[in-house]
């Protein structure tokens, strides 16, 4: 599902926004204004502004903000958040204890 | 699409494909870099586990990665203009018992051979510099001048500065073949059709090197496996050193965000499979958490929130493969990283930049040629 | 605390609750019932403030209340990122405002 | 490692509905859920839902849980709780958190119904404490009987934001104002209405320009957008609150899907990232299949049928059932579902403005923008006639799929018809008994029993009352209009509660008969 994607395509300049301030991401803090910059500095994707910025890195790992910053990325490349690629999902779907990570059940316990 | 020439073409958006096109940027060489992926640095120079250190290499790999902490690594950040959360805060290689002792022991004197600061020191004053650290730590080799970075701020920031000196980046175009023209690498072709053209190239695409390589008729012997990382939640202040083990089967540092990030092994990375995109495995995760708590007790309640799985190319010693093809003028490789090609990564994409622009590099690249491999007997 | 409480409600009746118990709130002692969230007992309470964030030190409380946005993650018995909306009460509990990872305040 | 036959993710209304489905054929069926309590958000609706016997109307959505539940233990379903299930790997191998341990188990096949999570919008002051999304609202005052807030605004007029409203009153917050930024209510005109009935004020093309306060909200400020939702300079209005309810959609949880590589899309008609699925919930991994919200947002009735789909779909994959069985249940299922996706709000109208019903009449456009059908617009539906004595007036004015009021009335005064959408009709030459079983039936609240004219200049409106304290007959108070704003002055004359209706108490109110077809809710003064 690769597509070319020539990151020289001129996508106009970074014009600041009265919301730049607002918040979007959560837990790591990150804003609209610091979404809408690493987007004019070549982060095309939500992997790569994930990757640049931590926006859902934190705690909830992004079940919050990752539809707000699709869109956030989406118009200030001006195409279709559709075409964005969809958000990463990873173990563990919740926070989880190192200690009951490490201890897995022996084959033949069961929970009851 | 307009102008696909250029005077130098780079296979592989990771660290070092990004530093070389920074450098050669920098040199005023126009150049074109080509990801397979939807994104730029997407294999293992994001998914590593961050560390920049000198200790623990092989001494073929160590004058390059020397060069690159003296030299690059300590004004990354400001030079890139990204906070690229480089700490020099020493790596401690860890081991537990007499055998760890003796591989341990065995590195630090090849190094010191190589002039680097590093000593072998017992357990007690392993907790002196980091004093979470469990019993069953009894030795540890220290170089104080290793560290750790962020490997995702690191390789993007290259990106962001090479992009930004007018280097052009094109992401999703994945290179299957490269051309000779009168004997000169010439032609890269690519899965959607197009063709770029250029009078060097730099193959610098992972695992996914050796077909590309083999196009030409090169083969750099290499396997792959899937390693894996995971990171917790922040958690408040603990140590700033890197943290490796003797047979190198656990890694991790605190994050200045707080986070631990850690890597290790369940040992059946070599066989372990994917679904197309690299994932963790069922098993991995659990088997690292248990070493970490072996190491780390204080660490048991820290929660996991990410693991991650990533194709790490190890070469057939183990050691990175540099250089200039001589039987193809004009290609160059990196490749065969082995695990360790984060932290090596700038001084690679330096040297590189050096040797297509001058014909000369700062380091002697030549332990790393491409075509050391030979049979045993 | 009864207020905020739902006494009796006209589709659900008499709600029942678990033994009620006390808990400590920064040193404070809360009354709450066994088994609910934290949170809930913290809500009815009338405390608001679970945690403040790490970089720019802003107040955070309950958001989702289904243990999926983790905003509302305190110190509880010594353990950061105690997400206080899923886990139950216990007598005697610590419960502490989080600053940043830690329930330490912050310097100021 | 331990196998099931069919491992399902998430207890909600489709999960337990596949695995009874599953179950009942035979297979050995785990469902993990990590919440303390199943039943998915079925525990916190506790208004009667729409559609016809076979989507369970008229049955409070917790019930319909205790049923699944009920349903689930006696075809052999073991239901584990406060069982996270942390990842989806390779080879269906789920790898599940309970309590102090991770278990391994591989599923033959897997039904993953982990449902969905509320969207969120921005705006400044909406990380301060206060601002909670409606599902943690209902959380709170449904399942642990703590009120979200004394004074709440809502933010968002689709039907999860009318029914919490409504059920924020019924546990005894005030609701200060409905907001929304689109121009026209999006949920059921009956939903609004009865909320809008109490007093609540809606305002349409609205939204909040600030949550104001330091520590907590002790306030909101919302103002009017013009259509490029930009806010209109002098429009704004200030309320005190401490508490700001967030009801703007929800996104299908689809992580487990993409973690375990199946192929995704972004479909914004399902509301979200979704499975590549087909019909019946198979998706791009052989033997993994999805139901309910996860692959596409609709109702909690939908979603049980879904699973049952699910259930049965896999139950053929693994050879427990065969193709005609799967061929006959799977086509009833999908009429059942088709009766769920009619009428003005099917998903093919989803954004569109419907001006007209089936019958021709022009939708109220009160209803759309204030939240209730003005006095002089209600005539026009067939549901509202006049006949001396009492008779029913259903106020039901949009197309939905819902009947339960023609199989309520014991006298046949009702009817819809075979066409479920269909505004109800009153029979002629029918003879109301003043039995009340058509009010509380409504789970719109939507009708009413009037008696025009009792001969003494009053008349006497029979109303649902689902609010406690319950007045007393003979209390004295104010009659409010469908706009919530006093009419007149009311006595209660009557109030009956019955098992048959269902906690919805029927309060009867006499009014002067000038106001019998405007009167419609009840205040009692202080």
């Amino acid at each position: 599902m690769n597509s070319v994607n020539d990151r020289n395509r001129d996508i106009g300049p970074f014009v600041p926004a009265p919301d730049d301030d607002m918040l979007i991401c959560r837990c790591e803090e990150i804003t609209k204004g610091e979404i809408r910059k690493a987007v004019h500095d070549g982060m095309w994707t939500l992997t790569e502004i994930r990757r640049y910025l931590r926006t859902g890195m934190g705690l909830c790992q992004g079940q919050t903000c990752s539809k707000l910053v699709k869109s956030i990325v989406a118009r200030e490349l001006n195409v279709s958040p559709a075409e964005l690629e969809p958000a990463t999902s990873r173990v563990p779907m919740r926070p989880i204890e190192m200690r009951i990570f490490a201890n897995e059940a022996k084959e033949d316990d069961d929970y009851e | 699409m307009s102008n696909n020439t250029a005077e130098v073409i780079v296979i592989g958006g990771g660290v070092i494909g990004n530093s070389a096109a920074y450098y050669l940027a920098q040199r005023g060489l126009s150049v074109i870099v080509l990801e397979g992926s939807d994104h730029i640095g997407n294999g293992g120079s994001s998914r590593n586990g961050g560390g920049v250190r000198q200790s623990g290499r092989d001494v073929r790999e160590l004058p390059l990665v020397m060069y690159g902490i003296k030299n690059l690594w300590p004004h990354l950040s400001e030079e890139l203009e990204v906070d690229c959360e480089y700490h020099q805060d020493g790596n401690l290689r860890l081991g537990k018992n007499e055998k760890h002792k003796e591989i341990l022991t065995n590195l630090a004197n090849n190094a010191r051979g190589c002039g680097l600061d590093v000593r072998m020191i017992d357990g007690e004053e392993v907790r002196q510099i980091n004093p979470y650290l469990s019993e069953e730590v009894t030795c540890a080799s220290w170089c104080p001048t290793d560290g750790h970075a962020n490997p995702l701020t690191t390789t993007l920031g290259f990106y962001k500065a090479a992009r930004k000196l007018g280097a052009r980046f094109i992401s999703g175009e994945k290179v299957l073949e490269l051309k000779t023209v009168k004997g000169r690498v010439r032609k890269v072709l690519t899965a959607a059709g197009n063709t770029y053209e250029a009078e060097n190239v730099i193959v610098a695409a992972g695992f996914d090197s050796r077909p590309i390589l083999g196009s030409v008729g090169i083969d750099v012997p290499m396997t792959r496996s899937l390693l894996e990382c995971l990171v917790t939640e922040a958690e408040p202040y603990m140590f700033d050193q890197m943290l490796g083990t003797a047979e190198a089967d656990f890694y991790g540092h605190q994050t200045k965000h707080g986070s631990f990030v850690f890597g290790g092994s369940s040992g059946l990375e070599p066989f372990n499979k994917d679904n197309g995109t690299p994932v963790s495995s069922a098993k991995t995760a659990p088997c690292i958490c248990r070493g970490i708590m072996k190491y780390f007790p204080d660490l048991a309640n820290a929660k996991i929130v990410r693991t991650w799985g990533g194709w790490s190319d190890k070469s057939a010693d183990g050691v990175a493969v540099v250089g200039a093809i001589d039987e193809v003028p004009g290609l160059y490789t990196s490749c065969g990283m082995s695990g360790h090609g984060f932290g090596i990564g700038p001084a690679v994409g330096h040297q590189l930049a050096q040797l297509i622009a001058t014909g000369t590099t700062d380091v002697d690249l030549s332990p790393l040629r491409y075509d050391r491999f030979k049979a045993k007997i | 605390m009864t207020e905020r409480r739902i006494e009796e409600h006209p589709i659900l009746g008499v709600q029942e609750k678990g033994k009620k118990i006390t808990f400590t709130f920064d040193g404070k002692e809360v009354e709450g019932y066994e088994g609910e969230p934290i949170a809930a007992a913290l809500k009815a309470a009338g405390l608001m403030v679970h945690r403040y964030t790490k970089k720019e030190h802003k107040p955070r409380g309950i958001f989702c209340a289904i243990g999926r946005c983790t905003d509302c993650v305190m110190v509880v018995d010594g353990v950061p990122n105690v997400r206080t909306c899923i886990t139950p009460l216990k007598e005697g509990m610590d419960v502490k405002t989080q600053y940043g990872a830690s329930d330490k305040p912050f310097d100021v | 490692m331990k196998r099931y036959d069919l491992i399902i993710v998430g207890a909600g209304p489709s999960g337990l509905s596949a695995a009874v489905e599953a179950a009942k054929r035979g297979m050995e069926v785990v469902v993990f859920d990590e919440n303390e309590k199943p039943g998915g958000q079925l525990f916190k609706q506790i208004h009667k839902f729409f559609g016809s016997k076979e989507h369970r109307a008229k049955v409070r959505g917790f019930n319909i849980g205790k049923q699944l539940l009920e349903e689930a233990a006696e075809a052999g379903v073991k239901v584990v709780l406060n069982a996270t299930v942390i990842g989806l790997y390779q080879d269906k191998e789920v790898v599940v958190k309970i309590g102090e341990e991770i278990h391994h188990y591989k599923g033959d096949s897997v039904i993953i119904a982990t449902g969905a999570a509320e969207n969120m919008v921005t705006f400044p002051g909406w990380t301060l404490p206060g601002v909670i999304g409606a599902g943690a609202a209902q959380t709170m005052m449904n399942l642990h009987g703590v009120k979200p807030g004394k004074k709440v605004l809502m933010l968002g007029s689709g039907n999860v934001g009318l029914v919490v409203s409504f059920q924020l009153m019924q546990c005894g917050c005030e609701v200060v104002a409905l907001v929304d930024a689109a121009t026209r209510v999006g949920g059921y005109g009956v939903h609004a209405a009865k909320v809008a009935r109490t007093g609540v004020p809606f305002y349409l093309s609205h939204t909040i320009v600030e949550a104001e306060g330091d520590e907590c909200v002790t306030g909101v400020t919302i103002a009017e957008v013009d259509s490029s939702f930009k806010f209109i300079p002098g429009t704004e209005k200030h309320f005190d609150v401490d508490t700001i309810c967030l009801a703007v959609g929800l996104s299908p949880m689809s992580q487990l899907l993409k973690m375990a590589g199946a192929k995704m899309e972004d479909n914004p008609k399902r509301g979200g990232q979704v499975p590549i699925c087909d019909e019946y919930g198979r998706t791009s991994l052989p033997g993994v299949f999805v139901a309910g919200d996860v692959s596409g947002i609709e109702e909690a009735s939908s979603a049980m049928i879904e699973g049952r789909m699910a259930g049965i779909v896999a139950a053929e994959y693994l050879g427990y059932t065969d193709e005609d069985d799967m061929n006959r249940n799977v086509e009833s299922l999908e009429k059942a579902l088709d009766g769920l996706r009619q009428g003005m709000f099917a998903p093919e109208n989803r954004g569109k403005l419907v001006e007209k019903t089936e019958e021709g009449i022009d939708v109220s456009m009160n209803l759309l923008k204030k939240g209730y059908v003005a006095d002089d617009e209600i005539e026009r539906y067939p549901g509202v006639t006049h006949k001396v004595g009492i008779h029913p007036v259903m106020e039901c004015t949009q197309n939905i799929p819902c009947n339960p009021c023609q199989d309520a009335c014991p006298k046949k005064c009702i009817s819809i018809g075979d066409n479920i959408t269909s505004l109800p009709i009153v029979v002629p030459e029918s003879e109301c008994i003043n039995c009340g079983m058509c009010v509380a039936s409504c789970s719109g609240q939507a009708i009413f029993l009037v008696d025009e004219d009792c001969g003494d200049g009053t008349a006497t409106v029979t109303l649902p009352y689902e609010f406690l304290p319950l007045p007393k007959e003979g209390a004295k108070g104010i009659a409010l209009g469908r706009n919530g704003k006093k009419v007149c002055d009311a006595e209660v004359v009557n109030v009956r509660s019955a098992k048959a209706f269902d906690k919805t108490n029927l309060l009867t109110m006499r009014v002067p008969k000038e106001y019998a077809m405007k009167a419609r809710f009840f205040r009692a003064t202080v």
